[in-house]
């Protein structure tokens, strides 16, 4: 019986990846291909661009990225349990408020360090 | 036309290969002509009933026509107002940053041929076919929003009778 | 509330040499600078007068073809006083100093009159070009017989 | 790195000041074709992340030397290309430009043109603020006040394209009186729109005023102190908000705006707020100004009798009209021929831009959009 499921699972990949591929191909077929120079360069407002931009930004822009990826896979985790919860008692409940617990106490650390401060 | 441009070729010889090819083309025809975003490019008076065109009463959008900031993904080019030899290169930059298939329509007087500006004036270019290929001129000093529409509607009919050569490949890029 | 009549004369009084009054066909109250005086006479109109002309609305360069005029007009937001100061300069290498630490609104003015008129502003923060192409090399297209590749004159009907 | 704080923001400049990662600038092209610089404007802007530490403008994009022109053409024949100046408001061009000339050669207006001046230009008023309403919504990143903004505008639209003919330039002010007379009918349209208007810039008020979103945008964001604005001589509703009651209607009186009363509305602290609301307040004084000016229009001809040879005597005149923007100011010079030696225009928007780089160090990119288009600055006055 699990084998079925399996299957579904299957179709369902192979339609997503296949879904992918076909429009970018098909683009591809049709869309003419012209090439200029002036085509492949920067597009600054029809400027041309000014100094370079590979530059070594303000780090705070990073860590606020970091932070938001931690928080967003938090959720990911919490998304399968919530569908489920009820069925699986009282333990599992007590085992997410932990794992919620230990983030949110990451959460308090990163706002007293004061990264979360944004000028 | 990556491969497509090249099948009318091989569809000669096969027998009612041409009915296939001219399929082809009235649906990437019709897909191009029904969906032709402009470039949100304003210079002068010509802009504002540019805007007003895109706004509620006159409403750009029942052509599928949405205004897009950036050339990357814009296939018209309304050149709206007075085209000044300061803005030239930059025009001449943005038109070549803009994907083929690419039209590009005049908007009034100034953009066809200098308009008011055309005598006495030191820095405004007589037109802006010295500069970049046009496909439509809309005359008016401003154009009415319907005479705007009926430009974009003339421009629609000339991509409906393209071929699938015409933006094939060996056509040496200007 | 001082009237707008006794302007001129406080200011001739103050400068005597190097100012005279103008008359003009509306009749307004206008006086004529020599060129060194120039930053003196609005350091003066700026803060000492007690007309306090703190609004420097326009400054325009004339080609009057025998010579080059340069023309402020301030005015007053208190007292609603106005004032048009006229300075003459020869057509040939005219020069000017600049007064835009005293009128801060004047900066982009003077820069628009050297590069459309060839009047050279002294001591300027940043003498660009501002309204003609980067790469112009036609002169100065706002005196009288100027002319250009490209710029077609009306013909008379 | 001391332990108690992991980096430490500098709040004015916003980058890191230890020493582990000094951030570098680049430069950025704020450039002639954007949707915020209502037209063709470029700003050169020296970045430090996603704080603007200065700001350079570039103009003459759209230079179009009206100027030069205008030395070439007959009094008559410049009107139409007055519009061109400022094509917002070009009634306000036509009338500056008429007022300089008839100063000069004494023309007497009559009593029904001057009226008629004074309601086509607060209409046009109006419908120049419902634009500067659409692209400052826009900016802000709210699209109903566009599409709303747009939508009134086509009423008054449609009134001009009556009594003018043309929807956006419409050289209806001429020297000596205006263009026409009003068509049958017109005076009931105009009210009809006033009493359809006034409700609804009370739903523009609902929908911006009070928001949230829009007060932490708009809230002390740019802020130009009084002696700034005096300085470099920014005018109309920039001035105005910053806390100066000046208005060249009452202050510089022209035309026959003494027989209207109306007040100024003015801003305390010079922010982008005050700018709006000003302007916001403005829409309303412009409504009540033209009902008067519709309730006591006189009869009689609108125009004075002005020959074709028309040669007015040799002189100069400075003129000052207050337009949506600010003061426009036309200086003519006439040497007695029948075309004038020089004509010299000046636009508010033109210092609005210039007082732009005292603003810029330290705020946000985001705001200076916002800041750009609170002067609701446009080019054509800028680069003439």
């Amino acid at each position: 019986m699990l084998l079925e499921n399996y299957g579904t699972v299957g179709i369902f990949l192979v339609a997503s990846v296949g879904f992918v591929l076909i429009t970018f191909f098909f683009a591809k077929l049709i869309r003419p291909q012209r090439p200029t120079d002036a085509q492949l360069s920067t597009y600054e407002c029809g400027e041309k661009t000014v100094g370079p931009s590979w530059v070594q930004y303000n780090v705070r822009y990073y860590v606020f990225a970091l932070l938001f990826v931690i928080f967003d896979v938090e959720v990911a985790f919490l998304i399968p349990w919530a569908v489920v919860y009820k069925q699986l008692g009282l333990f599992a409940l007590v085992e997410m408020l932990i794992f919620l617990f230990i983030l949110i106490f990451g959460l308090i650390y990163a706002w007293k360090k004061e990264v979360l401060k944004w000028v | 036309m990556g491969i497509v441009s090249k099948l009318p070729v091989y569809m000669e010889n096969v027998p009612g290969g041409g009915l296939v090819t001219t399929r082809l083309e009235q649906v990437l025809n019709w897909s191009r002509a029904s969906s032709l975003w402009y470039m949100l490019f304003g210079l002068a008076c010509c802009a504002i009933e540019m805007m007003c065109t895109g706004a509620s009463r006159f409403d750009f959008d029942r052509f599928g026509m949405i205004y897009r900031a950036s050339p990357r993904q814009s296939d018209l080019m309304l050149v709206t107002g007075t085209l000044t030899h300061k803005m030239a290169p930059r025009i001449k930059l943005l038109y070549d940053q803009m994907s083929s298939p690419k039209y590009v329509l005049a908007m009034g007087g100034c953009a066809t041929r200098g308009g008011p500006f055309y005598y006495d004036s030191y820095s405004v270019v007589k037109g802006v076919d010295l500069i970049i290929p046009v496909d439509i001129y809309v005359p008016g000093c401003p154009p009415r929003p319907e005479s705007l529409m009926e430009g974009c509607m003339k421009l629609m009919e000339k991509v409906k009778q393209e071929k699938l050569v015409d933006w094939s490949r060996d056509v040496k890029p200007e | 509330m001082s009237s707008q009549s006794d302007v001129v004369p406080s200011i001739l009084k103050a400068f005597s040499g190097k100012v005279s009054e103008l008359e003009l066909n509306p009749p307004q109250s206008a006086i004529l600078v020599d060129a060194a005086a120039i930053r003196d006479v609005f350091e003066y109109l700026r803060k000492d007068t007690e007309f306090k002309f703190d609004y420097l609305s326009c400054l325009s360069g004339v080609d009057a073809v025998e010579h080059l005029e340069v023309v402020y007009h301030i005015f007053s937001t208190e007292t609603k006083c106005k004032l048009t100061v006229k300075v003459k300069l020869p057509p040939e290498n005219p020069e000017i100093d600049s007064i835009c630490d005293i009128y801060k609104a004047a900066n982009w003015y003077e820069r628009e009159l050297s590069e459309l008129y060839g009047i050279k502003v002294n001591v300027h923060p940043d003498m660009r070009l501002l309204l003609l192409p980067d790469d112009w090399d036609q002169g100065h297209p706002m005196r009288k017989g100027w002319t250009g590749d490209d710029f077609v004159v009306m013909p008379e009907k | 790195m001391d332990d108690e704080k992991y980096i430490e923001i500098d709040p004015v400049t916003g980058t890191s000041s230890d020493s582990g990662f000094p951030t570098e600038e680049f430069m950025v092209n704020m450039g002639p074709q954007h949707p915020s610089t209502h037209g063709v404007c470029r700003l050169l802007l020296t970045m430090d992340g996603e704080n603007v530490k200065h700001c350079q403008p570039h103009i003459g994009y759209l230079h179009r030397a009206i100027e030069k022109i205008c030395e070439n053409r007959k009094y008559q024949m410049i009107t139409p290309l007055m519009d061109r100046f400022e094509y917002l408001m070009s009634m306000a061009c036509g009338w500056l430009y008429c007022l300089g000339v008839e100063r000069i050669a004494e023309v007497e207006v009559p009593e029904r043109g001057e009226y008629l001046r004074v309601l086509m230009t607060e209409l046009n008023r109006i419908a120049s603020h419902l634009i500067f309403l659409a692209t400052f919504g826009l900016d802000l990143g709210a699209v109903t006040p566009f599409l709303y903004g747009l939508r009134d505008r086509e009423y008054i639209v449609d009134l001009f394209e009556e009594t003018s003919g043309q929807r956006l330039l419409y050289n209806y002010i001429r020297i000596g009186g205006v263009a026409k007379d009003l068509s049958v009918g017109f005076e009931k349209k105009c009210l009809k729109f006033i009493d359809y208007f006034l409700p609804i810039i009370d739903d523009y008020e609902d929908l911006l005023t009070n928001n949230p979103i829009f007060l932490t945008r708009t809230k002390n964001v740019g802020v130009l102190s009084r002696d700034l604005a005096l300085d470099y001589a920014a005018a109309g509703p920039v001035l105005r908000a910053s806390g100066i009651k000046w208005d060249l209607r009452r202050d510089d009186p022209y035309g026959c705006y003494d027989k209207f009363d109306f007040e100024i509305p003015t801003g305390e602290n010079g922010d982008t707020w005050d700018r709006y609301i000003v302007r916001i307040r403005e829409m309303r004084e412009s409504c009540s100004i033209v009902r008067q000016a519709i309730e006591g229009l006189p009869e009689g001809d609108f125009k004075a009798k002005v020959k074709p040879s028309f040669k007015p005597p040799a002189g100069e005149c400075y003129t000052r009209v207050e337009s949506a923007r600010g003061e426009m100011g036309a200086y003519i010079v006439s040497d007695g021929t029948n075309k004038p030696t020089r004509l010299k225009l000046r636009g508010a928007s033109y210092n609005h831009i210039m007082a732009l780089p005292e603003i810029c160090p330290g705020i946000k990119i985001a705001d200076l959009v916002a800041i750009f288009a609170s002067f609701d600055s446009i080019m054509p006055e800028v680069d003439r």
